[in-house]
C-alpha cells in the first residue's frame, strides 16, 4: 500500500489535470454563458497548479511508478513544464476567436486538458502500452477538436482526413510494436533494450518492427513521405485548432521518439539513423519548396512545419546525446515560434474575418506598426536569421549533425534554409512595402492577449540573445535521463 | 503442425489486405474505416499469437486495450463522418476538394 | 481447454447445416421459372414509389455510440468480477475510480439531453 | 495433421476471403456484413490461441456494438454506390502489386527460422484465461486501465459535442416548466401615456 501512495504522489500533476478537466466539464453544464470566464480562469489555474506540483515533486533521480509503466525523470518534468506554458499561451490567444465564433464552450477547455493529459502520459510512458494509451488519448481529443466547429465544411473535411490518416498511423505503429513485443517478450522500454542487447543482434523481424514503428512516428510528426495530411489539416481546421495541433503535441511526439527509439531501440540505432537521414533531408527539401508557392498563410505555415520537422529529425539522425539535445532545443523553440505565429493570425482575425491569406498582411506596418514588428521577429526566427532564437536552433542542430559526420546533409540543409528564408521574408516584404488592402478596421483583440503576445515575441528575440539558459536546460535534462 | 509463423503470416496477409483496401477505396470513407478495423484485427492477431507462444499475458492485456481504444476511435470517426455528411452531403473523397493549394 | 469448446463447434456446424440444408434443398427441388412481373417488388399493385431503404435518424446513431462505450465498460467488469476475491481492496477501488470517470461522462450526457427522445 | 490444424486452415481461409470481400464488394452494407464474418472467424482463431476472454470480448464489443454502429451509419447516409466505385479498377493493378509485394516480403521475414524458437506451454486443466487477465489488469496494468476510462469519457464527450443537436421541430413540453410559470413571466402590465395623434404635417414638396 505504501508503494501505491508513492505511485499516486508521482502522478500528482496528471491527477490534477484529470480532476480539473472533469470538474470543468461538469461545471460548464451549470453556469450561465456570460460566466464562462470562470471556466477560462479555472483552466489557467489548472495549468498553474499542475506546473506547481510538477516543480514541487521534481527530483534529480529517475522515479518509476505503476510497475514501471510510468517514468518520472528530469526530461519528463522539463517537457511537461513547457507543455503547461504552451497550453496556457494557447488559452490566452484563442479566447477571443472562440468567443467571436460561438465556440467558447466548456467542452473545448475540457478537451484540451484531456489532450494535455494524454501528452503528459506519452512523455512519461515507459511501456509501449502507456505510450500508446497516451497517444490515443491525445489523438482522439485532436480529431474531435478539429471537427468542433461542426457547421464548418472545411473543418469537418480536415477532421476526416486527419482521422483516417491518424488511425492508419496508429495501426502501423501498433504493428511495429507487436513485432517488438514478440521478439523481446516485453512491453517495457528498458527491457526491450536489454533483450535486444543480450539476445540476437538483429533479426529481420526486429528490423521490420522498427520500420513500422518509425513510419508510425513519422506519420504523427508529419515528416515526408508521410506528410500529406499536414497541409490540409492545418488549412482546414479553425485557426485555434491549428494552433493546438501544430504546437504542443510536437513536444509529446519528441518525447515519444526519445522513449521508443532512443531508450528502447538504441541497439538498433544504426538502422533507424538511415531512415531518419532520408526523412530529414526529404522533409526539409519538400517542405521548403512547397511553402514558396502558397498563398494561404496557414497552409504555408504547414509546409514550413514539415521543414522544421526535418530539422528536428536531423538531431535524431546523429544518434548521440548531443544530437538529441539539439533536437530538444529546436523543438522547444519551434513550439514557441509556432504558437506566436498562429497567435498573430488569431490577433488579426475578428468576427467574420479570418486573416489567413498572406495578402491579408499587406501593409500591416501602416495599419499597426507594433504588430508588424512582432510578426517580423517571428518570421525572422522561423527563417533562422540572427539574432533570433530560430538561428541558434538551426545552428545547434546542424552543428551536431556536422560533428557526427553528415557533411553533405548539413550542406543541403543550409541551402534549403536559405531558400526557406525567401518565403518568410516575402511576408515581411508584404507587411512593410505593400499598400494595405481592405478595410481599416481596428484590431479588436483584448489587452491581455496583445500584451502577452508582445512579451512572447520579444522573448524569441531575448532567447536568441541569451540562448545558453534554455540550451543548458535541454542538454542537462536529456543527459540526466539517458544515463 | 501449425506454429507461430503461421499465425504471423496470417496477420501479415490481413495487414496487406487492409493496405490494399485503403489504396483501392480511396473514394469511399466508410470502407476506409472498415479497412482500418481489419488492420487492427491483424495487429491483435499478432499480439495474441506472440502472447500464446511466449506464454506471457502482457500481449493479451495490450490487445484488450487496443480493442477498447479502437472502439472509441471508430465511434469518433463515425461521428466525424456524420458531421461531414451533413455538411457536404457526400462521403466521396473526390468531392472533398475544399482544401487544395 | 479447447476440448471444452468442441460441443460449441459442433453446435455451430449443426446449426449451419440445419439453416443451409432447407435453403439448398429448396433451390434444387422447387420449380424456378421467373419472369419480369414476378421479380418486380410488390407494393399493393402500384409501382414502387421510392427506394425501399429508409434513412435512419441521427439519434439512433448517438444511442449506438453511447451503447458501445458502456458495452466496453461492461467488458472491463467481467475479469474484475472473476478475480475480485484475489485482488483485494486495491482492485476494488481501482474499479471504483474507473466507474467514477464514466459516471462523470454519464452525468454530462444526461445534462446535455443526449438521452432524451422527443 | 491434428484436428486443430484443420480448424486453423479453415478459419484462416474464411478470414482471408471475408477480408478480401470487405475491400472489394460494391455495397457498403455487404462490406459491413463481411467484416462481421471476419470478426467471427478471428474470434475462432483467438480461441485456438487460448485467448478465450478476448475472443468473446471481440464478439461482444465488435460484432455486437461496433458493427451495428457501422450499419447504422451506412443506412443513415444516403450513398450513391456507383459513384464511389469509380476508379476502383484503375487503382487495382498498382495497389495490388504494392500490396502483394509487401505481403511477400513480410511473409519471408516472418518465416519460422527468423523467430525465436518457442513452444506453447500446455496449460493446466483448471486454467482460466479471464482470471489470469484480471489478476494483472487491475494491479500491474492499473495505469492503462484508468486511462481507458478517460479514453471512453473523451469519446463520449466527442460524440455528444459532434452529433447532438437541439431539434427545432420538437413540440414536446416539459410539465415542470409549465407549472413553474409565474404570472409575471407571461404578462407584463405597463403604463402607457395616451397617444396623441400627431399633427399631420404635409410634405413640403412632392417634387
Amino acid at each position: 500500500m505504501d508503494n501505491m501512495q508513492f505511485d499516486l504522489l508521482t502522478l500528482l500533476p496528471e491527477m490534477v489535470v484529470l480532476a480539473m478537466a472533469m470538474f470543468i466539464l461538469l461545471l460548464d453544464l451549470f453556469i450561465l454563458p456570460q460566466n464562462r470566464f470562470i471556466i477560462y480562469g479555472l483552466s489557467q489555474f489548472t495549468l498553474f497548479a499542475a506546473a506547481f506540483f510538477t516543480f514541487k515533486t521534481h527530483t534529480p533521480a529517475v522515479g518509476f511508478a505503476f510497475n514501471h509503466m510510468f517514468i518520472d525523470d528530469t526530461l519528463a518534468d522539463v517537457i511537461k513544464l513547457m507543455m503547461y506554458l504552451g497550453t496556457s499561451l494557447i488559452f490566452v490567444y484563442t479566447r477571443k476567436y472562440l468567443q467571436d465564433r460561438n465556440l467558447y464552450r466548456g467542452e473545448f477547455y475540457a478537451m484540451v486538458l484531456f489532450g494535455l493529459l494524454g501528452m503528459m502520459i506519452m512523455v512519461s510512458g515507459h511501456s509501449m502500452l502507456t505510450i500508446y494509451m497516451g497517444l490515443e488519448l491525445l489523438s482522439l481529443c485532436l480529431y474531435s477538436l478539429v471537427a468542433f466547429d461542426r457547421d464548418n465544411k472545411q473543418a469537418s473535411e480536415a477532421a476526416m482526413k486527419y482521422f483516417v490518416l491518424g488511425a492508419l498511423a496508429s495501426g502501423m505503429l501498433l504493428y511495429g510494436m507487436s513485432m517488438l513485443y514478440g521478439m523481446t517478450g516485453s512491453l517495457d522500454v528498458a527491457d526491450i533494450a536489454n533483450s535486444i542487447m543480450q539476445h540476437q543482434g538483429k533479426s529481420p523481424v526486429m528490423i521490420m518492427g522498427l520500420v513500422f514503428v518509425v513510419a508510425g512516428i513519422a506519420f504523427k510528426f508529419g515528416a515526408v513521405p508521410f506528410q500529406m495530411w499536414v497541409p490540409d489539416v492545418y488549412q482546414g481546421a479553425p485557426t485555434p485548432m491549428t494552433l493546438i495541433i501544430g504546437s504542443v503535441p510536437k513536444l509529446a511526439a519528441y518525447a515519444m521518439t526519445v522513449r521508443l527509439l532512443v531508450q528502447g531501440l538504441h541497439p538498433l540505432a544504426q538502422d533507424w539513423q538511415d531512415m531518419m537521414l532520408l526523412m530529414a533531408v526529404l522533409s526539409i527539401v519538400i517542405g521548403n519548396f512547397s511553402a514558396i508557392v502558397q498563398t494561404n498563410l496557414k497552409r504555408m505555415l504547414a509546409y514550413s512545419t514539415i521543414s522544421h520537422v526535418g530539422f528536428i529529425m536531423f538531431g535524431f539522425m546523429s544518434a548521440n546525446a548531443n544530437g538529441f539535445a539539439s533536437s530538444f532545443f529546436y523543438i522547444s523553440t519551434y513550439v514557441l515560434m509556432s504558437i506566436a505565429g498562429f497567435g498573430i493570425i488569431l490577433l488579426l482575425s475578428r468576427q467574420g474575418f479570418e486573416a489567413e491569406q498572406i495578402d491579408d498582411l499587406k501593409g500591416l506596418n501602416q495599419k499597426n506598426p507594433w504588430i508588424a514588428f512582432l510578426m517580423l521577429i517571428i518570421m525572422f526566427s522561423m527563417a533562422g536569421i540572427p539574432p533570433t532564437v530560430g538561428f541558434y536552433a538551426k545552428f545547434t542542430v546542424l552543428q551536431a549533425a556536422w560533428q557526427a559526420g553528415f557533411t553533405w546533409a548539413v550542406v543541403s540543409a543550409v541551402l534549403m534554409a536559405v531558400i526557406g528564408a525567401f518565403y518568410y521574408l516575402n511576408i515581411v516584404r508584404k507587411m512593410y512595402f505593400d499598400a494595405p488592402v481592405g478595410s481599416q478596421v481596428a484590431i479588436t483583440a483584448p489587452m491581455d492577449m496583445r500584451f502577452i503576445l508582445s512579451v512572447h515575441a520579444l522573448g524569441l528575440l531575448g532567447l536568441g540573445l541569451f540562448p545558453e539558459s534554455l540550451l543548458g536546460v535541454c542538454g542537462r535534462s536529456l543527459l540526466m535521463s539517458l544515463q | 503442425m501449425v506454429g507461430l509463423s503461421h499465425y504471423l503470416i496470417l496477420g501479415a496477409l490481413m495487414f496487406g489486405i487492409s493496405v490494399i483496401g485503403i489504396f483501392l477505396n480511396r473514394k469511399n470513407v466508410i470502407i476506409l474505416l472498415m479497412a482500418i478495423e481489419l488492420m487492427l484485427l491483424a495487429v491483435n492477431l499478432n499480439f495474441i499469437a506472440f502472447s500464446h507462444y511466449l506464454n506471457d499475458i502482457a500481449g493479451q492485456v495490450f490487445v484488450f486495450f487496443i480493442l477498447t481504444v479502437a472502439a472509441a476511435e471508430s465511434a469518433i470517426g463515425l461521428a466525424i463522418l456524420v458531421v461531414l455528411f451533413r455538411n457536404l452531403r457526400t462521403i466521396n473523397v473526390d468531392d472533398l476538394d475544399q482544401l487544395k493549394g | 481447454m479447447l476440448e471444452n469448446y468442441f460441443p460449441i463447434l459442433m453446435f455451430i456446424l449443426v446449426g449451419l447445416g440445419v439453416g443451409l440444408g432447407p435453403l439448398v434443398l429448396g433451390k434444387i427441388v422447387s420449380p424456378h421459372r421467373p419472369d419480369a412481373e414476378k421479380n418486380s417488388p410488390y407494393e399493393c399493385g402500384f409501382e414502387a414509389f421510392e427506394d425501399a431503404r429508409m434513412k435512419f435518424d441521427v439519434r439512433y446513431y448517438l444511442v449506438a455510440i453511447l451503447f458501445i462505450l458502456f458495452d466496453l465498460e461492461i467488458a472491463f467488469l467481467f475479469p474484475w468480477a472473476v478475480v475480485i476475491q484475489e485482488i483485494g481492496a486495491a482492485g476494488f477501488w481501482a474499479m471504483m475510480v474507473f466507474l467514477f470517470v464514466l459516471v462523470v461522462g454519464f452525468i454530462f450526457e444526461w445534462m446535455k439531453g443526449a438521452l432524451e427522445w422527443d | 495433421m491434428m484436428f486443430t490444424d484443420v480448424v486453423f486452415y479453415v478459419l484462416a481461409a474464411i478470414l482471408l476471403l471475408s477480408g478480401l470481400r470487405v475491400i472489394t464488394t460494391r455495397n457498403p452494407v455487404h462490406a459491413a456484413l463481411f467484416l462481421v464474418l471476419a470478426f467471427f472467424t478471428a474470434a475462432g482463431i483467438w480461441l485456438l490461441l487460448q485467448a478465450e476472454f478476448l475472443a468473446i470480448a471481440l464478439i461482444l464489443v465488435y460484432v455486437g456494438a461496433v458493427m451495428v454502429l457501422f450499419l447504422f451509419v451506412v443506412m443513415m447516409l444516403d450513398i450513391n454506390i456507383d459513384k464511389l466505385r469509380e476508379g476502383f479498377w484503375e487503382y487495382l493493378p498498382m495497389a495490388g502489386t504494392i500490396g502483394l509485394l509487401m505481403i511477400v516480403e513480410m511473409g519471408m521475414v516472418l518465416a519460422e527460422k527468423n523467430l525465436r524458437p518457442s513452444q506453447a506451454v500446455t496449460l493446466p486443466p483448471n486454467y482460466s484465461n479471464t482470471a489470469e487477465l484480471g489478476k494483472v489488469l487491475y494491479t500491474d496494468y492499473l495505469l492503462p486501465f484508468e486511462l481507458a476510462s478517460v479514453v471512453l469519457l473523451v469519446a463520449m464527450i466527442a460524440a455528444i459535442v459532434l452529433t447532438l443537436r437541439d431539434r427545432k421541430d420538437s413540440k414536446s413540453m416539459n410539465p415542470a416548466d409549465q407549472v413553474k410559470v409565474k404570472r409575471n413571466d407571461r404578462l407584463r402590465i405597463i403604463s402607457m401615456p395616451a397617444e396623441v395623434e400627431p399633427e399631420h404635417v404635409a410634405p413640403e414638396e412632392e417634387k
